[in-house]
């Protein structure tokens, strides 16, 4: 065994304090049956719920289960492309990933005789007048743009309709 | 998009880790760009190789660390006759836990041997280490352990 | 005495799996449980409210996203909330964390489940990751190579023969031939299966897992409500687990101290055992696991095909739990031992001892 | 049937960016060792650990409590690891508690720990994955508008959000293994920071942080002599609801409320506000300050703005909440649970230091994950139960 004044000596590039361990995984990825049948309606320029034979609820996507009954959501139903803001926020922050320039308004949107809402991107009006209630619809990407992904929908805008009622949204926040 | 009723895609996960090390794998891997093999004095005296801040037993922190090898002894080996993209050699090899001359632990390593008739348990193997330049402070610093009567 | 003797009655009151396959296409994680959570409800007519804790087992490298588990629990359906909680473990884990919580007596119902499809990446580098992130991954050892490393150590003891390990496999891919839910099953001679050629040597093709797309579910029961959900309650008479130290190099890799300890704890040697359910995924392991319980020529050690014939990462532990208590159950034993390991050549190690009325 | 449970020991690292002087096993060791020293116990005093940490993809280490099992003197013990999302922290409390009141064992070591610093947590909390929706918003992004709705629902004025997050960092302040120390903090400070997710600013959100956090558990016959009295356990509870479903209440979710009312009804509590002492709480983002006021019972619906904005959180009002600084101060994100409910153990124990809050006898440690739909209590005492 060799003495402790063997012990190594910091040479000019001094010691190692971090080691890079670079890790790239391979996977193959299959987002499931019902929501499939959501994305390849999204590739059609359409939104697809599925209403849970328990409840009555109507989810889109839906993930495969209605999340409170643990059953399948087996009816498909085409939405219509408009909605109402339930709430929203203003980014203003820079992240990895991001594909748009700050500041804009991101808002959850609930379409029209859907019982859940999903984050959407809100143009074509001034981010200081977005508000809660608003009505909107999906604008979508050009026909041969469409993908099976919420990427189909360039965004969502300003209908001009009247205001939704808080009391129709209200259970939605 | 596939023909079916349920889509499929690939999907990667990659990410460059880095991670700050400590001090004892950090004078570990310093040792080994700088060409040597450090060991921790462990519980009761036993050294451990390579060295974590704790004894791998007890868990306690251990005492200075000592150099050790370069060469040891295989205790144990898999022969690895088709290597998978990651693994550190591009043809046939062995995974081994290699006991260096001065350790009471042993550590897994490759052997880079030939074929696997040139290998055995028992075997004593040395580092074949990578040029100085090339040395990052990584156990890859160490190319591969050979056969001792292979070693140039 | 045992440690268990003061323990609360509790019982594997149902259990369900979903057919194991090496490649689930179809359906996500919450679409391959689903069936298997109705399933293990209806097998004794009950439902989500008789419930009072969940517990599951998972990991998100087999999907390759964080929160995997979050998605899962849509397939309880957890409305009104529930208590409920997660290991990063295999579902025996789960399975012992729901056990002690039932010990205190103020619930008396728990839902336990795992899920996991490990066709979706490559095991081989997914499971490299298990290993020390700074001297072992960076290496990249695949699970075979590591695995390959205990075998040769145990047949360079003397303790067993390349031989053994094919008589390992024959018998357990033997006895999967009468498991419907099974991957892997078929009737070859020892002397066939040695003509097969290396993985990584020692261990040839016979030896290894398959790689396996599944799911589980037990409901476990304690006291009065086991026997008004089920004629056949598998009570759980002891249950222990115990981990070693990750540092390969540091451990005789013949033996397992953990599973003799976890054993012992459990009380296996406490009555003659008909059954144990071993989770030895590579053929060697079952005789370094079957040593270290002290289990003797008169057990019949993985009458399910074990983990040689479906190896569902994350459940097949949990599987084995479900397969002693269906033995128990059917009253062909009545005294089960149910293991499951975790880590790198039996890292750590959970031992479950079974009773029948 | 259940068997008394106290905290006999606590230990946390210094919280900071980047540790880079140490390594995965280093960082939850120098926790562990505090722990051990707090309880005037060593390893072989313990007889089981239970690790508790989020996302393993925060370190690229698959299952990591195989790895960290000998720096953590579990060899030859049982071993756990949970993982429930932000809530982990308290949800790793609450399973090695329960080894304790089930009479499993007498000691048991609970450690949670994030190393975030090894790669981006912001990639890490969302992996990209295929047919995904494209990445809008970001962390806060998902919480925003929650909070939106919650001030419109309550009326709660703009500044009471940049209220909690200078009294949080003034508390921090006094607490020497908080990560952020902002001395020089006041309402302007906060409100001239830039606005990242409307209505949030840059200061009324959490940092990202590399720490860990441990505490030592007993039944009533490991109650060691150490330097503090022990905290015992009063309640715990644990409650979990889907992320996402019709008719969800993120502002005021109902396993939230539920867990409150059981982990209150073990402790014998029925008007929290005048019952505890103080209150350790997850709080992310300034606003989840009068969400869980609400949430929690300390007021009523759409008055928790109106005890902030009293003061009555702050160190010297009524009820204290996050004098530790909370998680607006320190978010190593596995272990920021385990530190809301071993900083509640600290103040009952009397070891807090400077943020000692005075006479604490009675506290809640609260910690809230995924998107607030998991949910882990405790409340502790220092008295026997």
């Amino acid at each position: 065994m060799a003495d402790a004044s063997k012990s190594p000596q910091a040479d000019d590039r001094g010691p190692v304090t971090t080691l890079a361990t670079p890790i790239h995984l391979d996977y193959s990825f299959t987002p499931g049956i019902a929501q499939s049948r959501n994305l390849r309606g999204l590739a059609e320029g359409k939104f697809i719920g599925q209403r849970c034979s328990v409840c009555g609820k109507v989810y889109v996507p839906s993930r495969g289960s209605c999340p409170t009954d643990g059953v399948p959501c087996t009816e498909d139903i085409v939405l219509p492309n408009t909605g109402t803001i339930t709430t929203f926020c203003v980014v203003n922050v820079p992240f990895a990933g991001q594909s748009i320039e700050i500041p804009y308004t991101c808002a959850q949107v609930l379409l029209d005789g859907a019982n859940i809402s999903f984050m959407g991107l809100i143009q074509e009006v001034l981010a200081d007048e977005v508000h809660m209630g608003q009505r909107v619809e999906a604008v979508w990407v050009e026909p041969e743009d469409l993908t099976p992904s919420m990427a189909s929908v360039k965004y969502f805008r300003p209908t001009g309709e009247q205001d939704a009622e808080y009391e129709t949204y209200k259970d939605y926040l | 998009m596939s023909d079916g009723e349920v889509l499929h895609a690939d999907h990667v996960l990659d990410y460059p880790y880095s991670r700050s090390v400590g001090p004892v794998i950090g004078a570990f891997l310093t040792g080994l760009r700088d060409g040597k093999i450090l060991g921790a004095t462990g519980a009761g005296g036993s050294v451990i190789v390579p060295p974590t801040e704790y004894d791998p037993i007890t868990g306690d922190d251990v005492g200075e660390l000592v150099e050790v090898g370069p060469g040891g002894v295989v205790e144990t080996w898999s022969w690895v006759s088709e290597p998978l993209r990651n693994h550190p050699l591009d043809h046939p090899f062995a995974f081994a836990l290699i006991r260096l001359d001065g350790a009471g632990t042993s550590m897994l390593h490759v052997v880079d041997a030939g074929a696997p008739e040139a290998l055995s348990t028992g075997a004593r193997v040395v580092p074949r280490w990578k040029s100085e330049t090339e040395r990052v402070g990584h156990v890859l610093d160490i190319e591969a352990f050979v056969p001792e009567t292979g070693a140039a | 005495m045992s440690p268990a003797a003061s323990r609360r009655p509790v019982a594997i009151a149902s259990f369900a799996q979903s057919q194991n396959v090496r490649r689930d296409q179809e359906r996500n994680e919450v679409e391959g449980l689903m069936p298997v959570i109705a399933e293990v409800f209806a097998n004794i007519g009950i439902t989500k409210n008789d419930i009072d804790f969940i517990c599951s087992g998972s990991t998100d490298y087999l999907i390759g996203g964080p929160f995997s588990f979050v998605a899962a629990l849509d397939a309880v359906g957890v409305w009104p909330p529930r208590s409920e909680s997660h290991v990063e473990m295999d579902g025996a884990f789960a399975l012992y964390e729901a056990w002690v919580r039932l010990q205190e007596g103020d619930i008396d119902a728990a839902l336990v489940y795992s899920f996991g499809r490990s066709s979706l990446g490559d095991l081989n580098e997914i499971l490299a990751l298990q290993l020390d992130p700074y001297y072992l991954a960076p290496l990249w050892p695949d699970p075979v190579s590591v695995a390959a490393l205990q075998a040769r150590a145990l047949i360079d003891s003397g303790r067993a023969t390349e031989s053994d390990l094919a008589g390992v496999a024959a018998r357990n891919r033997k006895s999967a031939l009468s498991n419907p839910k099974a991957q892997v099953a078929y009737d070859r001679s020892v002397d066939e299966l040695l003509s097969e050629e290396y993985a990584v040597a020692p261990l040839r093709k016979h030896a290894l897992p398959p790689i396996t797309d599944g799911a589980a579910a037990i409901v476990l029961a304690a006291g009065d409500k086991a026997q008004q959900w089920t004629d056949h309650p598998a009570w759980i008479t002891g249950i222990d687990h115990r981990i070693e130290t990750h540092a390969l190099g540091a451990r005789d890799l013949t033996r397992s101290p953990s599973t003799t300890k976890a054993a012992e704890m459990a009380g296996v040697g406490d009555g003659p055992v008909d059954v144990a359910e071993l989770h030895a995924p590579y053929a060697h392991q079952e005789l370094i696991l079957a040593e270290a319980m002290g289990l003797g020529d008169g057990v019949s050690i993985n009458p399910s095909g074990g983990a040689l014939a479906a190896n569902p990462l994350m459940s097949a532990g949990l599987i084995r739990i479900g397969e002693a208590a269906a033995r128990i159950s059917s009253g062909s034993a009545h005294r089960a031992v149910a293991h499951a390991t975790s880590g790198p050549c039996l890292q750590q190690n959970l031992v479950c001892v079974l009773e029948g009325e | 049937m259940s068997e008394r449970c106290a905290v006999i020991g606590v230990g946390q690292t210094k919280h900071k960016a980047k540790r880079d002087d140490i390594s995965i096993a280093g960082l939850v060791r120098e926790a562990a060792k505090r722990a051990l020293e707090d309880a005037q116990l060593t390893w072989s005093d313990i007889d089981a650990v239970v690790v508790g940490k989020a996302p393993d993809m925060f370190e690229g280490a698959m299952m990591p409590e195989l790895y960290l099992a000998p720096a953590l003197g579990a060899v030859g013990k049982p071993m756990f690891r949970v993982h429930t999302a932000g809530s982990v922290g308290g949800s790793t409390t609450l399973v090695a508690a329960h080894l304790i009141t089930a009479g499993i064992h007498k000691r048991v070591l609970a450690v949670a720990y994030e190393k975030q610093s090894d790669s981006d947590a912001m990639w890490a909390l969302s992996v990209p994955q295929p047919f995904a929706a494209p990445l809008l918003a970001g962390a806060g992004g998902y919480f925003a508008p929650h909070i939106r709705a919650y001030m419109r629902r309550s009326g709660a004025p703009d500044h009471i959000g940049c209220m909690v997050a200078v009294k949080d960092r003034l508390n921090a302040v006094k607490n020497p293994y908080a990560h952020l120390h902002l001395p020089d903090i006041d309402l302007k400070t906060v409100q001239d920071s830039v606005m990242l997710w409307d209505p949030l600013h840059y200061l009324e959100a959490c940092p990202s942080s590399d720490g860990a956090a441990a505490i030592i558990l007993s039944a009533e016959d490991g109650v060691t002599d150490g330097a503090f009295p022990p905290a015992w356990v009063h309640g715990m509870a644990m409650r979990s609801e889907p992320t996402m479903f019709a008719g969800r209440d993120q502002v005021n979710p109902q396993a939230g409320q539920d867990c409150a009312a059981d982990v209150f009804a073990q402790a014998g509590i029925t008007n929290p506000r005048a019952e505890i002492d103080m209150a350790e709480v997850y709080v992310p983002f300034s606003w989840y300050e009068p969400m869980w006021l609400e949430n929690l019972g300390f007021a009523e619906q759409g008055d928790g703005w109106k005890l902030t904005e009293s003061g009555a959180t702050a160190l010297d009002g009524d009820i204290p909440w996050n004098a530790s600084g909370g998680v607006l101060s320190s978010n190593p994100i596995g272990a920021s649970g385990m530190l809301r409910f071993l900083e509640a153990a600290m103040q009952v124990r009397g070891q807090a230091g400077e943020h000692q809050v005075d006479g604490a006898r009675r506290a809640l440690g609260q910690a809230y994950g995924g998107g607030s739909q998991f949910f882990a209590m405790w409340v502790v005492s220092s008295d026997k139960p």
